[in-house]
C-alpha cells in the first residue's frame, strides 16, 4: 500500500503509459479544492436550511433544478450508447461504451446528490417511495433516476473489476465474468428507465396547467414535452460524449478514438436533433396558435419580458438546432473534425438553453395579470455546489481513465482481453 | 485458525446482508424522518382547555370590543365581538396580534433611571422628593377613565395640572370649542345620518376613530354603489386608502385642503346653495382654484355636488379653522348628520402640548402616545409597558401591558353617543408592574381607587335609566333591577350606549371666516396614535407584504 | 469456499442478534412515573368503575385527559392508607399544589388532533377499544420512550416487527388509517392533523 | 353532506387595511421572523394593492386578498405532489396541504398560478415567552417544507367537536368561519358552502359581478371575488386579456 504514495504504477493497467503520480496530484488538486468549497456550501444548505439560497416564494426552482436537467440529459449518452451498441448491435460503437457509462454514473449520481440538498427535508424524501403519488411526474422521475443509478453503478462494477489489482483476486474476476454477462440486459433495462425519465423529466413542466409557458397538451397521458425531453437528450448525448473524449484526448495528447466513431456519433446526433428541432417547432406552432390561447394567455406575453425575448426561442430552434444538426450530419462539414466539434458543443448549448428556459422563464414570468416579472441571482452557495459536481464529475472521470481501461480500443496493454471479447 | 483480510471482508458482507433482514435500518429510518416532524427545537403549543372571555382593547383611546381566547392563564388570540354596538366585530389589524405584545422584546420589565436598571422604591423616593420641591403635571392619552380620575384628582390635591393629549380626532373637534364653548371632548360626527362626507384628509378608512365604526357604515352604505347612500369625497393630495376607495377623490395641491374649504364656501354662499347664514371666506374663487390646481370650474362642480345630497358634514384630518368654518356654512354644526354634542356634562381638558412653566415633576400615563415628550426641566416618570426606544423621561416605569389591569372603556373621540364598557385583565405580567394611577394613590393614599370609581360610574348609569345595554341582546337600562346586575353584565362583555342629546344640541356663533391658520401640530410629535412598538405580526403587513410602510408605532 | 459460506453465515447471524435482540432494547428507554398508581383500586375500592369519573370530557366536547390534580385532592387531601405512593402523593404534589408529571403512554405528538368525543359519542367506541383493559390493571406499566422519535414506545406497539402484534398493541397512524378505512370513515389528512 | 367550502371577496368592500393577514398569521401560528421579506416571507394571506394604470383624478385602486383558491378540478398541486402531501378533502373540498408528509421539493409551488403557496425558508422562531401566545388548535410547522392556506382547520376541527359533543351529525355552520373572514372589518370577505344553493355565499357566486382569477385555467376554484367595476373585472383575466398601456403596445407590435 505504502507503494501508493510513491508510484501508484502498480494500479494502472499493464503497458498503458500514464502521467507521473505527482503531475496526476497536481491536476487533481484544484479540482479537489472546488469540490471542498461545494461540500462546505452543501453543508451549510443542509445544515441551516435553505435560506442559504437566493430562491424564494416565486422562485422556487432555482439554479440546481436547472442543473439537475442539464447534466441528466447530456448524461443520456450513457443509455442511449448502450441501446445503440448492445440492442441495435452497433458494435463500431464499443470504443466509447465505457466512458459513456463513466460519464453517465457521474451526471446522474451528481443530480441525485443536487437533489437532496435541494428538498427541505431529505430526510424524509424517502416518503415517495412508501407513499407514491403516481399521477405526480416527479415521483416517475425519483423512481426511474434511483433505479437506473443503480442499474449504472452495476454497470460500472465490471470496469472498476478490471483494475489490475482487483483482477487479482480470482473471486472478483469471476464475479466481473459473471456481471458482464448481465451488461446487455442492464442496458436494455437502463434504456427502459431512462426514456421514462428523460420524458418524465420534461413532463415535469409540461403538466404545469398553472404555468402556461411551459402548459402543453400531450398524447395519452403525457405531455408533449416528455417526448420532446426524450429527442432532445438521445439526441446530445452522443455529443456530449464526443466533446469529452475529445477533451480527454486534448488533456493526455493521446488519440483513444478513431475519427470514424466520431463521425458516426456525429451523425446519429445530427440526425436526431434534426427531428427533434422538426419535433419542436410543431410543438412550439400548436402551443402558440392553440394550447396557450385556451387558457387564455397570447403568447407575445411570454415575450415581452427582457431577457426572455423572441431571440431565445430563434436561439433554442435555428443557431443550438437546425445549425449544428446540419453540421453534424452533412458529411463535408462532419469530416471536419474541428466544425463536428463545435457542431457538437452547439448542441449540448442548444439542451441546457433548452432546459434553462424551461425552468427559470417558467418561474420569471407572470402568470396573474397584476404580478411583477422576476428575476432571481443564485446565492454563492448554489453556485458552489453546482461547482462541487463539476468538480466532482472531473475526479471520478480523471481517476476512472487514469486506473481503468476506458477505451478498450486503445492499444494499450492488454486493452483488448481485458474487455473480456 | 488465522483471520485473513478475506474472512473480515466476507463476515462484514454477510453481516450487512443480515441486518437488512432486522428492524434496524427501516427503524432508524422510520425514526429520523418522525424526530424530523417532532424538531425539538420547533416551539409548540401547549396542551390544554381554551376559554372565550370578552374584554376590551386598551391600546388605544377607541375601545374596540375584544373576544379573547385563553389557555393556561396566557391570551392566545384575539377576535371582535360581533355583537359590539360601536365596532360590531371589527379590529383594526394591529389588535389581531396583540396577544402577542406582552411578550415583545421591547416589553419594560424594571424600573430603568436614566436608562440604568432601578427600583420602584427608588422611583418613588425621587418622585415624593420632586413633589414636595413642587407642582406636579400629570399627563393622560386616555382622559374620561377611572384612572384618569385618579390622576386628576392627584395633580389637583397637589395643585398641579391634569393635562391630555387628545387623539388627532378630538383635536379636529377643537375649533367649534372655541366657537360653541361645548369641550371638543364631548363632540362627536353623527356620521350614521349623513348624506355626504366631504373628507379634507382624514384618513376615514384606515384607523379614523373606531375602526368598523365608520367602514362597516361605508360598506354597508357606500362600497361599489354607483349612486351610494353615502357619498365619501376625499380631499388628498395622493391616493390614499381612504382615497382610493372613495365615492370621489379630489387630488389638491398639498396643504391646499384649507384653501379649498374656503372656495367651496365660497361657491356655497355666492350660488345660495345653503340654507343657513355663514361668514364669507376673504379668499377669491380665483385664487383658490388656482392654489389648489382644480381650477374655478372644478370647485363649483364640487360644491354643487356636495349639496346634492344632505345632510353634509366635511370632517378634517386636525384641528383646521376653515373646514370647521366650511361645516358652519354647510349648517352641519348642531344638525342631524352634523357636528353633534355628545353629553350634557361640561368638561374640558388643558391641552398637554402648551409648555410646562414651574413644574418640579411631570407624570406621563402609560396611554400617552409614545413620542409625545413635553419640554420641560422637571423630572419626567414616564409609565409605559412597552419601551419605545428613544424618549427623553428621566425614569421608564414598567406598566401594565395587554388586557394585564382592569380598566373602564369610555366613548371612543369620533361618537355621536356617550357609551360605557369594562376591560376585565385576562392576564397576569411576568414581571412588576404599576399603573400610573396605582403608583399615584400608592402616594396619595386618600385618592379614591378606580375600583371605587368604576363601581360609581355604574351606579350613575343605573340611576339616569337612559340608554341601552348592549350585549348578544339589547336591555334598556331602566329594565335593570340593581346596580349589581348591570355591573356584572358589564365586566361579563356588555356595552352601554347612551341617547343622543336632542335639540338645541349646539348654538356656534362665528361671525367672520377665521384667518389663514398656519400647520396646527407645530410640537414635533405626530398627529394620530403612536404605540411604542408594533406586535410582530405587522410584518405581515410590511415587510412582508410591502402593503403598508412602518412609521415608528404606526402603520403608513 | 465452504469456509467463506460459513463465514458470510456469522456475518449473518450476529447481524440478527443485533438487530431483533440488541436494538429493540436499546432505542427505548425507560422512564419512571411518579407515582405508583393502581386503577384496580380506585375501580373496586373508591367506586370509580367508570373512566369517565376520572378522565371526563369537556362542555366543547374536548377531552380532559389525565385527571387535574384538585380531583385527586377531592379523595386524597389528607393520606388513606400508608404506602410509600400514597405519602409522595399527599406531601409532594397535592399539598405543594404541583400536578402529578405522569408519563402518558399514549400521548399522541403536537400535530395530531384526536378528539375522543367523536370516537366515543359518533363512533360510538368504548375506551377498551384503543386502550385495551389498562383501567383493570394493578399496577402503572413501564414507560417507555423512543430514543430517536421521542414517541411513547405504546405508539409503535411493544412488537418490534409489528407482525404479529396484541390486539390494541400500537397507536400509529397507520394503525388509526386501518380501522378508519374497515368502518369507511375516510377524513383525509387534516381530519386528524393540526 | 358532503360541502364544497369556498369564498365570495367583495372587492368594492375592501379597504386593505390587512386585518386578515394578521388574523390568519395569528390563527395559523405563522411566525413573523425579522428576515422574512416579500419573496420569502410567510402571507398564506396577501392583500395586494392593484391600480388601473391611469394617472390623477382618474386613477383607481382595488386591494385584492390572494389565499389558496382551493381549486377543484385537475388541481395542479395535488397531481404534481410526489408523496401525497396535498390532496383535496372529499367531504369539505377543502386543499389540504400536510407539512409533516411534505418533503420540501417546491413543485407544488411552481405548479400554482395564483403563488399562493409558501416555503418555510427557516425555521419558525418567537421572541422569548412568546411561543406561550400560540394557538393551541394548529400545530407549528419545521423548517423546509411548504404551507398554504387550508380554511382553518383548526376551526373546523373545533367545530366538528363540539358537534360530536352535542351528538350532532352536522356541524353548526356558524362554528366554522375562518380567520380572515371573522376578522374582515367590512364583511367583504364571506365563506360558505358553494354546494348549498341556499347559502347566500353560493348565490353571491353566481352574481353577475362576481369573478375567478385566472378561470380560464380551467381549475374551477373556489374562492370568488366581486367588484362592480370593470376594470377590476377585468384583472382576472391575463395580462393579455386585460387592456393594459403593455398590452396595447404589444398588440402592435
Amino acid at each position: 500500500m505504502s507503494s501508493i504514495t510513491f508510484s501508484d504504477s502498480r494500479w494502472i493497467a499493464r503497458g498503458a503509459e500514464r502521467a507521473s503520480f505527482p503531475r496526476f496530484i497536481s491536476w487533481l488538486v484544484p479540482w479537489v479544492i472546488i469540490l471542498a468549497v461545494g461540500v462546505y456550501a452543501a453543508g451549510l444548505c443542509l445544515y441551516y436550511g435553505l435560506n442559504q439560497t437566493n430562491m424564494d416564494n416565486r422562485f422556487a426552482f432555482g439554479l440546481w433544478i436547472f442543473l439537475d436537467l442539464g447534466i441528466i440529459a447530456l448524461g443520456a449518452g450513457a443509455f442511449f450508447t448502450g441501446f445503440l451498441v448492445y440492442i441495435l448491435k452497433r458494435a463500431e460503437l464499443k470504443p466509447i461504451l465505457n466512458t459513456a457509462v463513466v460519464v453517465g454514473l457521474i451526471c446522474y449520481s451528481g443530480a441525485v446528490a443536487i437533489l437532496m440538498i435541494d428538498v427541505g427535508q431529505p430526510l424524509r424524501a424517502w416518503f415517495t417511495f412508501w407513499h407514491p403519488n403516481t399521477h405526480s411526474m416527479l415521483t416517475e422521475v425519483t423512481f426511474c433516476i434511483s433505479c437506473y443509478l443503480l442499474v449504472l453503478c452495476l454497470e460500472y462494477i465490471p470496469l472498476l473489476l478490471r483494475n489490475r489489482q482487483l483482477r487479482r483476486l480470482p473471486s472478483f474476476l469471476v464475479f466481473e465474468h459473471q456481471l458482464h454477462k448481465l451488461v446487455p440486459v442492464l442496458a436494455a433495462v437502463g434504456t427502459l428507465l431512462s426514456f421514462f425519465h428523460q420524458g418524465s423529466l420534461g413532463g415535469l413542466y409540461g403538466v404545469l396547467r398553472g404555468r402556461p409557458f411551459a402548459y402543453r397538451h400531450g398524447f395519452l397521458i403525457w405531455p408533449s414535452t416528455f417526448f420532446l425531453f426524450i429527442l432532445s437528450a438521445i439526441a446530445t448525448g452522443p455529443s456530449f460524449l464526443m466533446l469529452v473524449t475529445a477533451t480527454v484526448e486534448k488533456v493526455t495528447g493521446k488519440r483513444l478514438v478513431a475519427d470514424k466513431v466520431f463521425r458516426r456519433l456525429g451523425l446519429i446526433s445530427g440526425v436526431l436533433l434534426a427531428v427533434y428541432v422538426a419535433a419542436k417547432s410543431i410543438d412550439t406552432l400548436i402551443w402558440i396558435n392553440i394550447t396557450s390561447p385556451s387558457v387564455g394567455f397570447a403568447p407575445w406575453e411570454y415575450y415581452m419580458h427582457k431577457p426572455f425575448g423572441l431571440p431565445i426561442l430563434f436561439a433554442e430552434i435555428v443557431l443550438f438546432g437546425l445549425l449544428p444538426a446540419f453540421l453534424l450530419a452533412y458529411r463535408r462539414t462532419a469530416s471536419h473534425r474541428g466544425v463536428l466539434l463545435s457542431a457538437a458543443a452547439l448542441a449540448c448549448c442548444g439542451v441546457l438553453l433548452n432546459r434553462f428556459v424551461l425552468t427559470v422563464q417558467t418561474l420569471a414570468l407572470p402568470t396573474l395579470s397584476f404580478d411583477e416579472f422576476l428575476q432571481y441571482t443564485p446565492s454563492w452557495q448554489e453556485v458552489a455546489s453546482f461547482g462541487g459536481v463539476i468538480a466532482y464529475g472531473v475526479i471520478v472521470y480523471s481517476l476512472s481513465y487514469r486506473y481503468l481501461p476506458l477505451f478498450s480500443a486503445q492499444p494499450e496493454g492488454g486493452g483488448k482481453d481485458v474487455s473480456g471479447h | 485458525m488465522k483471520v485473513s483480510r478475506r474472512d473480515l471482508l466476507v463476515w462484514s458482507a454477510g453481516a450487512a446482508a443480515g441486518l437488512m433482514v432486522t428492524p434496524v435500518p427501516w427503524r432508524v429510518l422510520d425514526d429520523v424522518s418522525i424526530w424530523s416532524q417532532n424538531w425539538p427545537w420547533i416551539p409548540q403549543p401547549a396542551r390544554g382547555p381554551v376559554d372565550v372571555k370578552q374584554s376590551a382593547c386598551t391600546l388605544c383611546p377607541k375601545g374596540c370590543g375584544l373576544r379573547v381566547r385563553v389557555a393556561g392563564g396566557f391570551l392566545v388570540g384575539v377576535a371582535g365581538v360581533a355583537s359590539h354596538p360601536v365596532t360590531r366585530g371589527a379590529l383594526c389589524p394591529l389588535a389581531f396580534g396583540a396577544h402577542q405584545l406582552n411578550w415583545h422584546p421591547q416589553r419594560l420589565r424594571t424600573v430603568l433611571h436614566r436608562r440604568s436598571v432601578s427600583t420602584w422604591n427608588a422611583a418613588q423616593m425621587a418622585f415624593t422628593k420632586a413633589c414636595s420641591e413642587g407642582p406636579v403635571v400629570v399627563i393622560d392619552g386616555y382622559p374620561g377613565r377611572a384612572a384618569s380620575q385618579v390622576l386628576e384628582s392627584f395633580a389637583k390635591n397637589r395643585r398641579g395640572e391634569y393635562r391630555v393629549v387628545l387623539s388627532a380626532e378630538t383635536r379636529a373637534l377643537a375649533p367649534y370649542e372655541r366657537w360653541t364653548g361645548v369641550p371638543a371632548a364631548l363632540l362627536g360626527y353623527d356620521v350614521e345620518n349623513a348624506g355626504t362626507i366631504v373628507s379634507f384628509g382624514a384618513p376615514l378608512l384606515d384607523g379614523w376613530g373606531a375602526p368598523g365604526h365608520f367602514t362597516r357604515l361605508w360598506a354597508d352604505r357606500a362600497a361599489g354603489m354607483n349612486d351610494p347612500q353615502l357619498r365619501l369625497i376625499q380631499v388628498e393630495p395622493t391616493l390614499s386608502r381612504t382615497a382610493s376607495r372613495a365615492w370621489q377623490w379630489v387630488p389638491v395641491r398639498n396643504g391646499s385642503e384649507a384653501v379649498l374649504a374656503a372656495g367651496i364656501a365660497g361657491v356655497l354662499l355666492e350660488e345660495h346653495l345653503v340654507s343657513a347664514r355663514g361668514p364669507k371666506p376673504t379668499l377669491s374663487l380665483t385664487a383658490a382654484g388656482e392654489q389648489t390646481g382644480l381650477g374655478i370650474d372644478a370647485i363649483r362642480g364640487l360644491a354643487r355636488t356636495i349639496v346634492a345630497r344632505p345632510p353634509v358634514v366635511a370632517i378634517a384630518n386636525d384641528d383646521s379653522p376653515e373646514v370647521a368654518a366650511l361645516n358652519v356654512v354647510l349648517g352641519a354644526v348642531g344638525a342631524r348628520g352634523g357636528i353633534v354634542r355628545r353629553s350634557r356634562e361640561n368638561k374640558s381638558y388643558l391641552a398637554a402640548d402648551t409648555p410646562i412653566s414651574s413644574a418640579r415633576a411631570v407624570v406621563i400615563d402609560s396611554s400617552v402616545p409614545w413620542d409625545f415628550a413635553p419640554k420641560t426641566d422637571a423630572e419626567v416618570f414616564r409609565f409605559a409597558a412597552w419601551d419605545g426606544g428613544s424618549g427623553s423621561a428621566d425614569w421608564l416605569l414598567p406598566a401594565p401591558g395587554f388586557l394585564e389591569e382592569a380598566t373602564d372603556v369610555p366613548a371612543a373621540p369620533e361618537l355621536a353617543v356617550q357609551s360605557f364598557a369594562l376591560a376585565p385583565a385576562l392576564t397576569k405580567a411576568q414581571h412588576e408592574v404599576r399603573s400610573a394611577a396605582l403608583f399615584l394613590s400608592g402616594i396619595d393614599s386618600a385618592l379614591p381607587t378606580a375600583e371605587e370609581i368604576i363601581h360609581a360610574r355604574c351606579q350613575q348609569i343605573f340611576q339616569s335609566r337612559v340608554g341601552m345595554l348592549c350585549s348578544r341582546e339589547q336591555t334598556p337600562v331602566s329594565r335593570f333591577a340593581a346596580s349589581q346586575k348591570l355591573e356584572e353584565q358589564l365586566w361579563a362583555g356588555a356595552v352601554w350606549v347612551g341617547e343622543p342629546v336632542g335639540p338645541p344640541n349646539l348654538r356656534c356663533e362665528l361671525k367672520e371666516w377665521p384667518t389663514p391658520s398656519t400647520s396646527t401640530r407645530g410640537e414635533g410629535w405626530s398627529s394620530s396614535w403612536t404605540a411604542p412598538v408594533l406586535p410582530p405580526l405587522a410584518s405581515k403587513l410590511v415587510e412582508e407584504s410591502g402593503l403598508r410602510q412602518r412609521a415608528e408605532g404606526r402603520l403608513a | 469456499m465452504r469456509r467463506s459460506l460459513l463465514v458470510f453465515g456469522l456475518g449473518v447471524m450476529v447481524a440478527m442478534l443485533a438487530g431483533w435482540v440488541v436494538f429493540p432494547r436499546a432505542l427505548y428507554m425507560r422512564k419512571p412515573q411518579p407515582l405508583e398508581f393502581r386503577h384496580k383500586t380506585h375501580a373496586e375500592k373508591s367506586g370509580l368503575a367508570d373512566c369517565n369519573e376520572c378522565h371526563a370530557l369537556r362542555d366543547d366536547g374536548t377531552f380532559a385527559g389525565l385527571p387535574a390534580m384538585e380531583k385527586c385532592a377531592g379523595c386524597h387531601a389528607e393520606r388513606i392508607g400508608e404506602t410509600k405512593a400514597e405519602a409522595t402523593l399527599v406531601n409532594n404534589y397535592i399539598k405543594q399544589g404541583h400536578e402529578t408529571p405522569w408519563q402518558v403512554y399514549a400521548q399522541q405528538p403536537p400535530n395530531v388532533w384526536f378528539s375522543h368525543s367523536i370516537h366515543l359519542k359518533r363512533a360510538g367506541l368504548k375506551c377498551e377499544d384503543c386502550h385495551a383493559n389498562y383501567g383493570a390493571s394493578d399496577q402503572v406499566k413501564v414507560y417507555e420512550v423512543n430514543r430517536i422519535s421521542g414517541y411513547s414506545r405504546d405508539i409503535w406497539g411493544h412488537s418490534i416487527s409489528r407482525l404479529h402484534r396484541a390486539p390494541h398493541d400500537g397507536m400509529k397512524m397507520s394503525d388509526c388509517e386501518d380501522c378508519h378505512r374497515q368502518h369507511n370513515a375516510d377524513v383525509g389528512c387534516l381530519g386528524c392533523h393540526k | 353532506m358532503s360541502a364544497r367550502y369556498g369564498m365570495v371577496i367583495d372587492l368594492d368592500r375592501c379597504t386593505g387595511c390587512g386585518s386578515c393577514m394578521v388574523a390568519c398569521a395569528a390563527e395559523n401560528n405563522v411566525p413573523a421572523l425579522p428576515q422574512a421579506t416579500t419573496r420569502t416571507g410567510l402571507t398564506p394571506m396577501l392583500v395586494r394593492r392593484v391600480s388601473n394604470e391611469r394617472d390623477g383624478a382618474e386613477r383607481r385602486e382595488v386591494f385584492i386578498p390572494i389565499l389558496c383558491m382551493h381549486c377543484e378540478r385537475e388541481t395542479p398541486c395535488v397531481s404534481v405532489c410526489p408523496q401525497q402531501a396535498v390532496e383535496v378533502d372529499k367531504a369539505t373540498g377543502i386543499v389540504m396541504q400536510m407539512p409533516q408528509r411534505c418533503l420540501g421539493c417546491r413543485y407544488c409551488m411552481t405548479a400554482c398560478a395564483y403563488h399562493a403557496r409558501y416555503f418555510n425558508w427557516r425555521d419558525p422562531a418567537w421572541p422569548a415567552g412568546m411561543e406561550k401566545s400560540l394557538n393551541p388548535a394548529v400545530a407549528v410547522r419545521m423548517r423546509g417544507v411548504v404551507e398554504k392556506c387550508n380554511f382553518c382547520h383548526g376551526r373546523l376541527h373545533a367545530a366538528k367537536e363540539k358537534a360530536a359533543a352535542a351528538s350532532k351529525r352536522e356541524i353548526d355552520p356558524a362554528d366554522y368561519v375562518p380567520a380572515c373572514v371573522e376578522a374582515c372589518p367590512t364583511g367583504a370577505i364571506r365563506f360558505g358552502n358553494l354546494a348549498d344553493t341556499g347559502d347566500p355565499v353560493s348565490h353571491e357566486a353566481r352574481s353577475p359581478y362576481a369573478f375567478r382569477l385566472l378561470a380560464r385555467l380551467g381549475t374551477e376554484p373556489k374562492v370568488y371575488y366581486k367588484s362592480k367595476e370593470a376594470w377590476v373585472r377585468q384583472l382576472a383575466e391575463s395580462v393579455s386579456g386585460r387592456e393594459t398601456e403593455a398590452s396595447r403596445e404589444m398588440k402592435h407590435v
